[in-house]
C-alpha cells in the first residue's frame, strides 16, 4: 500500500480519523513513519481496540467461581473440577463471509480455533451460529451454501467436532450473512497458558504458516467499515485457509504444552504479528523487539508495513525461553511446520521494529493496546420509545396474530393441517440435518448427545462430567427491543443446556450490531448489553469474553441487532444426560409458563416475512426457576425427555420431540380453552419446557417440586404410538395429520437448499 | 456448430494454495526436489453449441464469469476450437 | 496383540483408533508416518483424516508416504491391515487395495449413520460377523464414492472380495461397496467407522466386531 | 534451467463426473441451455529445473505418474516450455 503525501490521505488510508491522527503525533511527539502509522491503523480499528464498546462491555458481570481466564484474553477458561478446565471463546467472521463465503466461513472457523490453542487448551467442539437473508434470491443461496460449505470444509478436516450452532433466516440479512463460530478446548489446570510476553530476553516464536500478503487490512478494516463502501480494492485482502496446518499447529501445541516448552502462547488473528505481539507485550506490561528480517515469506518483495499487518491465516506466536526455542522449533518441525525465533521480550515497553539492519518503528506497547482510543458513542433511543419489557408491559396472547394482523399481513391459513405441515417444512422451522450433516460432529469420539438436541454433548474423557453446548442467537427481537433480546439469548441458551441437564457455568457472546456511529444502532448495543447483564444476573451466569462485530451495513441497511450467545453447561455424570425426545412414549408435561404472543415470532415471521409489534414479557425469575426444575428432575432421572418451547412455540417443540427419531411418535396435545388456537399453537413467549416423565412415581416427585418452586406445571398430552399427530383446540381436533407426513414435511423440508 | 472450450482457472498470483503447498511438500520428500512451485487449479471442458466462433467465445466468456470463475480468488483463460477438430 | 494405528500430517481418527483398540482388548501404539520400519506389531490401522488436507485426491501424498513402504512388506507377508475411511482411501491409492475413491454422486460430506451388509467374514476384521449380518455404523466422509471398471467390480465379487454394501447407496458407489479386501483377504479398507462405535454412551457397539475379528483370525477361528 | 510445466488432468470417458453434472445443471438453469457437456478436471502448474527439454519431460512424466494422477480415474497431458516465455 503506498501512502501518499497528502496529509488527509494519510489517515484515511489506514482508517483513521483526522482527530486519532493528531493523538498519535501527541502522543509519539512526532509524526508517525508509514510503519507506525499502520501499526496505528490496525490496532486502533474498531475491529482491533473496540474502541466503541470497551466501556460498555464492562457493565456485564464477568467475575465467579469458576473463572480462571475472563475477558481480556484470547478465550475464557473456567474451572469445572477434577483438575480441568474449559476454554471457550465465540467470534465473528460476518464481513469476510459475506465477500467470499466459502473462505470467510472457513477462516472464520481457524481463527477461534486458534484463540482456544492460545490457553494450551485442545480444542473438543465447534458451534456455528448462522444467520442468512431469506433463502429466495441466488445470491443469497450461494451464501448459505458456501458458508456451510466453509464451516465444514475446514472444521471437518481440523478434525474438531462441529456439534451444535443454530442457522436462522431473516430478510434483515439479505446480503449480509452473519457467521459467529464458537470453540470450545480442554485443558488440565497446572497446563494452562496465557497470551502474554513474559520474561525478559524469552524469545518470540513464529510458528506456521509463511506470512503472504493476504489480508493486509482484512479483518480489521473490513469489520470496521460496512460492506458498500470500497468494493473492488478491498478483494486481494481475501484470506484462504490451510486446515492442514490448523490441524498440524494443534497437535505442536498440545505437544509443547504439555512438555511445559511454552511461557506464552497467543494467536495471530486480525492485524497479525501486530497485534499478537503488541497484546502479548501489553498484558504482561513488556516490550519486544520483532526481526522483520526472520519471518519467514511467502512472497518476494514484501515491505515491513505488510510483514506486520499480513493477516495470513495458521500462525501462532510462541514466547520461548532462550532454552526451550531449540526445543520449540524441533516439535514443530516433526510436525512438518516452520518456526522462527523473529523477536524478544524487551523491558521498555516498546513495541520496536527492526529491518535490514534499521529499526522501521519504535511505538510504545500502551498506545497500542489498552491505551488505545475508546469512545462513547452517542446514542438515541427511537421514537416512540418502546416500553421496556419486563416491566409489565405484557403483550396481551389475544394481540395481534394471524387472526387480526396488527400491520395488514396474511390472511389467516384456512386449514390448520395444512398450515401446520407448511410451517413444519419451512425454512424457519424444519430439521437442521441438511445443515449438520455435513459437518463431522463425531470425531474425538465423544460426542454423546449429537446435534438435533437442546444442546450438544461431549464427554470429558476420563471422568464422568459431561459439557453441554449451545448457541443461541436473537436477531428476530432484535430489532423489536434490542434489550429482550440480548435477555433472551442468554436465557434461551441457558435453557437449552439445562434441558439436556447441565448446570449453565459460562457464556460467551458475539455481538452483531450496525453502524455504531449511527447513534440508534449505538442504543441498541447498549439495550442488548443490558438485557444479557440482567439476564446472567438472573440466573448467575458469567461472561467469561466474546466478540463484538459492528457495521454490519449495506447500503444503509443495518442487520437487525443480533445478540449471539455460546453457553457452555457443565453435566457431573452423564449417565444422567437428557435428550430432546424419548426413546419410548410417554406424558407430555408443561413446565413453565408466561403470557404467549404472535408478535415478534416465527409464525409472524413465516407469515408476513417479516416480524413486528411488542416482544413478549421477561420474567428472569421464573426462567431460573424453570430451569432449575428441569435440571433437578433429570438429575433424579424424573425425566426421559426435556425439549424448550422457543422458536415455534409449543406445537413445534412437541412435534420435535414427536417427528425426531427415526421412526416418528404420534402426538396428542391439547391446547388450553382460553384464546385462539393460533396463538395458543405457534405463539411465543414465557419460560417453558416439555418434558415426558418417567413414570407415575417419577410424576409424583416432579409435580411436588415444581409446587415448591412455585412452576407451574401441567400435561399437555402425550407422544404414542398411533402414527398420527393430532392437536386438540378445546374437544375439536384442530390439527390431525399422519405422523409419517408430518415427519417427512420436517426433515426433508429445506433439504433441495444445500 | 458444436464447439469445444477448455477453461483454464488458476488462483490469482499471491493468493495462499494450500493444495499446491501440500504437493510441493510431498514431491520434495520423494526426491523431486527439482520442483521450486506446484500451482492446482481447474480446467473445465465445455461441449456448447454457437454459430461462429466469436459467439462461443462470448458464452463462454459469460459462463465463466456467472458461474465458473470466483473473481474474488481465481482468474481465468480459455481456448476455444469447433468439436471435433482434436 | 497388539496393534498399530499410523499417524499421517493430517490423520485426525487416529487417537479415537487408539482408544477403539483399547477398548477392544489389544495393546495399542502409534506409528509414524516418517518411518518406514514397521516392526512389533501384530496388525495394523490406518485411521481416518485428512492426511495432507486431502490434497490433489484423498489419501493421494500419504500413500507416498515412507511407513507405506513398511506396510507393504506387512501386508505381503500377510499382516492384517484395515483402513478406515481416509486409511481406505490411502490403501487404494497405494494400489493395496483395488479401485479408487472419490468425491460422492451429491458433491456434499456426509456424517450420518448408515447401515451395511456383511458380505464376507473371511477377512481378520471380519470374522466375528457373519454374511448378510445388519451393521449400522456411522460415515463422515466427502470422497467415498467408490469406483472400478465394471468387469473389474465382476472380479472382485468372484473372488469375494467384497466387504461391506451400503444398504442405501448414498454416495453413488459401484456395486453399493462400502468395504473391499485384496485378494488374500488380509488388507480391508473401508468408508464407515467401527472405531465410533465400540462404547454404549457414544451411541452403541456396533463397531467393536471388527476389532474382536482379528482375536479370532489370529486363533485360526473361521466362521461355518 | 527452469522450465514451466501444466499438466491437464481429466476424469477418464465412462467415470461419472458429478462436478461435470452440477455444472451443466446449473448452467441450464441459468438458461445456457446450448452447453451440452461439461467434465471438470485439473490443471496443476509445476515450476521446475531440469538441464534440458527432455530432462524436464520426463521428470514431469515421473511426477504425474507417481502422484499427480490416479490411472483409475483420470488420465493425463501435459505442455512444457521455458519459465520466463509466457
Ligand atoms: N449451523 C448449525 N450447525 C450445527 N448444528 C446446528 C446448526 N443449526 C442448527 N443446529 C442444531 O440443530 C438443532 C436445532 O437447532 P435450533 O432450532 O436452533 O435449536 P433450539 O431452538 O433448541 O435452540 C440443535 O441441536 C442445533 O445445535
Ligand atoms: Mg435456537
Amino acid at each position: 500500500m503506498s501512502l501518499s503525501a497528502s496529509p488527509e490521505a494519510r489517515w484515511t488510508s489506514v482508517g483513521l480519523t483526522e482527530e486519532e491522527y493528531r493523538e498519535i503525533v501527541r502522543r509519539l511527539g512526532r509524526e508517525p513513519n508509514d510503519v507506525e502509522l499502520g501499526l496505528f491503523g490496525v490496532m486502533w480499528s474498531e475491529h482491533c481496540s473496540y474502541k466503541s464498546s470497551r466501556k460498555l462491555l464492562k457493565i456485564l458481570p464477568s467475575a465467579g467461581e469458576r473463572v480462571r481466564l475472563g475477558p481480556g484474553e484470547n478465550a475464557g477458561v473456567l474451572d469445572i473440577g477434577g483438575g480441568w478446565a474449559v476454554a471457550l471463546r465465540i467470534e465473528s467472521h460476518n464481513h469476510p463471509s459475506a465477500v467470499e463465503p466459502y473462505q470467510g466461513a472457513a477462516t472464520g472457523v481457524g481463527g477461534i480455533v486458534r484463540d482456544i490453542l492460545s490457553t494450551g487448551a485442545r480444542p473438543v467442539a465447534l458451534l456455528d451460529a448462522l444467520s442468512f437473508g431469506l433463502p429466495d434470491s441466488p445470491r443469497d443461496r450461494a451464501l448459505l451454501r458456501g458458508i456451510v460449505e466453509g464451516i465444514g470444509g475446514y472444521g471437518n478436516c481440523l478434525g474438531v467436532p462441529t456439534v451444535g450452532g443454530e442457522t436462522v433466516f431473516h430478510s434483515g440479512y439479505d446480503g449480509q450473512p452473519l457467521v459467529n463460530v464458537m470453540c470450545v478446548g480442554l485443558v488440565r489446570l497446572e497446563r494452562l497458558v496465557r497470551g502474554r510476553a513474559e520474561g525478559e530476553g524469552n524469545v518470540l516464536m513464529l510458528v506456521g504458516a509463511r506470512t503472504g500478503r493476504d489480508g493486509i487490512h482484512g479483518a480489521s478494516l473490513l469489520a470496521s467499515r460496512g460492506l458498500s463502501e470500497g468494493g473492488e480494492d478491498k478483494r486481494p485482502a481475501v484470506q484462504v485457509g490451510d486446515p492442514f496446518i490448523g490441524k498440524r499447529l494443534i497437535e505442536a501445541c498440545a505437544e509443547l504444552v504439555e512438555a511445559g516448552w511454552v511461557a506464552g502462547l497467543t494467536d495471530l488473528g486480525a492485524a497479525g504479528l501486530t497485534s499478537a505481539a503488541a497484546e502479548a507485550a501489553g498484558r504482561a506490561g513488556r516490550g519486544v523487539v520483532l526481526e522483520l528480517d526472520r519471518v519467514p515469506l511467502r512472497e518476494d518483495g514484501m515491505t515491513p508495513y505488510e510483514i506486520m499487518l499480513s493477516e495470513s491465516q495458521e500462525r501462532m506466536l510462541i514466547i520461548a525461553t532462550p532454552e526451550g526455542a531449540g526445543r520449540v522449533e524441533a516439535a514443530c518441525r516433526r510436525w512438518g511446520l516452520e518456526a522462527a525465533a523473529v523477536g524478544r521480550v524487551t523491558g521498555d515497553g516498546y513495541l520496536r521494529v527492526r529491518w535490514r539492519g534499521r529499526e522501521v518503528a519504535a511505538v510504545p506497547v500502551r498506545d497500542l493496546t489498552e491505551a488505545a482510543p475508546a469512545y462513547e458513542r452517542p446514542w438515541r433511543a427511537p421514537a416512540p420509545v418502546t416500553p421496556e419489557p419486563g416491566r409489565g408491559v405484557a403483550a396481551g396472547p389475544s394481540r395481534g396474530g394471524a387472526a387480526a394482523p396488527s400491520h395488514g399481513g396474511a390472511p389467516r391459513p384456512a386449514d390448520p393441517s395444512e398450515a401446520f405441515l407448511d410451517f413444519l417444512s419451512s425454512v424457519h422451522v424444519a430439521s437442521r440435518a441438511p445443515v449438520y450433516r455435513r459437518y463431522d460432529h463425531e470425531v474425538q469420539t465423544n460426542t454423546v448427545l449429537r446435534p438435533g438436541h437442546d444442546a450438544a454433548v461431549i464427554r470429558v474423557r476420563g471422568t464422568r462430567k459431561g459439557l453441554a453446548l449451545a448457541t443461541d442467537g436473537a436477531g428476530r427481537w432484535g430489532g423489536l427491543d434490542p434489550y429482550y433480546a440480548g435477555a433472551i439469548a442468554v436465557a434461551e441458551a441457558a435453557r437449552n443446556v439445562s434441558c439436556v441437564g447441565a448446570e449453565p457455568i459460562g457464556l460467551t457472546d458475539c455481538l452483531n450490531f450496525g453502524n455504531p456511529e449511527d447513534p440508534h444502532v449505538m442504543w441498541q448495543f447498549r439495550r442488548a448489553l443490558e438485557g444479557i447483564r440482567d439476564a446472567c444476573l438472573a440466573l448467575g451466569i458469567p461472561v467469561t469474553g466474546g466478540n463484538v462485530s459492528f457495521y454490519n451495513e449495506t447500503d444503509g441497511r443495518q442487520i437487525p441487532p443480533t445478540p449471539v450467545v455460546g453457553m457452555v453447561g457443565l453435566i457431573e455424570d452423564i449417565e444422567r444426560l437428557v435428550p430432546s425426545s424419548p426413546r419410548c412414549p410417554g406424558a407430555l408435561w408443561l413446565l413453565g409458563g408466561g403470557a404467549v404472543s404472535q408478535e415478534g415470532s416465527l409464525w409472524q415471521m413465516w407469515r408476513e416475512g417479516r416480524v413486528h409489534g411488542q416482544c413478549p414479557p421477561l420474567d428472569l425469575s421464573l426462567e431460573a426457576a424453570v430451569q432449575a426444575l428441569v435440571r433437578e428432575a433429570a438429575g433424579h432421572g424424573w425425566i426421559r425427555a426435556a425439549h424448550d418451547v422457543s422458536d415455534g412455540g409449543l406445537l413445534v417443540a412437541a412435534a420435535e420431540m414427536a417427528l425426531s427419531p427415526e421412526i416418528p411418535w404420534g402426538l396428542r396435545l391439547q391446547l388450553p380453552e382460553a384464546g385462539d388456537a393460533w396463538t395458543a399453537a405457534y405463539g411465543e413467549g414465557g419460560a417453558r419446557v416439555l418434558v415426558v416423565p418417567a413414570g407415575p412415581e417419577a410424576e409424583r416427585a416432579l409435580m411436588r417440586r415444581a409446587e415448591e418452586r412455585a412452576v407451574p406445571c401441567r400435561e399437555v398430552g402425550r407422544l404414542t404410538e398411533d402414527g398420527r399427530v393430532i392437536v386438540k383446540s378445546g374437544r375439536d381436533a384442530w390439527v390431525d395429520v399422519a405422523a409419517e407426513r408430518a415427519a417427512r414435511a420436517w426433515k426433508e423440508g429445506w433439504a433441495w437448499l444445500l | 456448430m458444436r464447439w469445444r472450450a477448455v477453461v483454464a482457472v488458476e488462483l490469482k498470483p499471491g493468493v495462499l494454495d494450500p493444495q499446491g503447498e501440500a504437493v510441493r511438500e510431498a514431491l520434495r520428500r520423494m526426491g523431486h526436489d527439482h520442483v521450486s512451485d506446484v500451482r492446482v487449479g481447474k480446467r473445465i471442458q465445455l461441449l456448447l453449441e454457437a454459430a461462429e466462433e466469436g459467439e462461443a467465445r462470448a458464452r463462454v466468456r459469460d459462463i465463466c464469469e456467472s458461474l465458473l470463475v470466483n473473481p474474488v480468488l481465481e482468474r481465468y483463460a480459455f481456448d476455444i476450437e469447433p468439436e471435433g477438430e482434436r | 496383540m497388539r496393534l498399530g494405528v499410523v499417524i499421517f500430517p493430517g490423520s485426525n481418527c487416529d487417537r479415537d483408533a487408539l482408544a477403539a483398540a483399547e477398548i477392544a482388548g489389544y495393546e495399542a501404539v502409534p506409528l509414524w508416518h516418517g518411518e518406514s520400519a514397521v516392526e512389533g506389531v501384530d496388525a495394523i490401522i490406518l485411521p481416518g483424516g485428512f492426511s495432507y488436507g486431502d490434497a490433489l485426491r484423498a489419501g493421494a501424498l500419504a500413500a507416498t508416504a515412507p511407513v507405506m513402504a513398511g506396510v507393504r512388506r506387512f501386508a505381503a507377508r500377510g499382516g492384517a491391515v484395515l483402513g478406515i475411511c481416509n486409511g481406505f482411501q490411502i490403501l487404494c491409492e497405494a494400489g493395496l487395495l483395488p479401485g479408487a475413491l472419490t468425491r460422492n454422486r451429491d458433491l456434499a460430506f456426509h456424517c450420518h449413520d448408515v447401515a451395511l451388509t456383511v458380505v464376507t467374514a473371511r477377512t481378520p476384521w471380519t470374522r466375528a460377523l457373519a454374511p448378510g449380518e445388519r451393521l449400522v455404523l456411522p460415515v463422515a466422509h466427502g470422497e467415498g464414492r467408490y469406483v472400478v471398471p465394471p468387469e473389474e467390480l465382476d472380479r472382485l465379487e468372484a473372488q469375494d472380495q467384497i466387504v461391506f454394501r451400503y444398504e442405501d447407496n448414498f454416495n453413488g458407489s459401484c456395486g453399493a461397496v462400502a468395504g473391499v479386501c485384496n485378494r488374500a483377504g488380509n488388507v480391508v479398507g473401508m468408508m464407515p467407522h467401527p472405531e465410533r462405535r465400540v462404547e454404549a454412551v457414544l451411541g452403541g457397539e456396533a463397531g467393536l466386531g471388527v476389532f474382536r475379528s482379528l482375536r479370532l483370525a489370529a486363533a485360526g477361528v473361521t466362521r461355518p
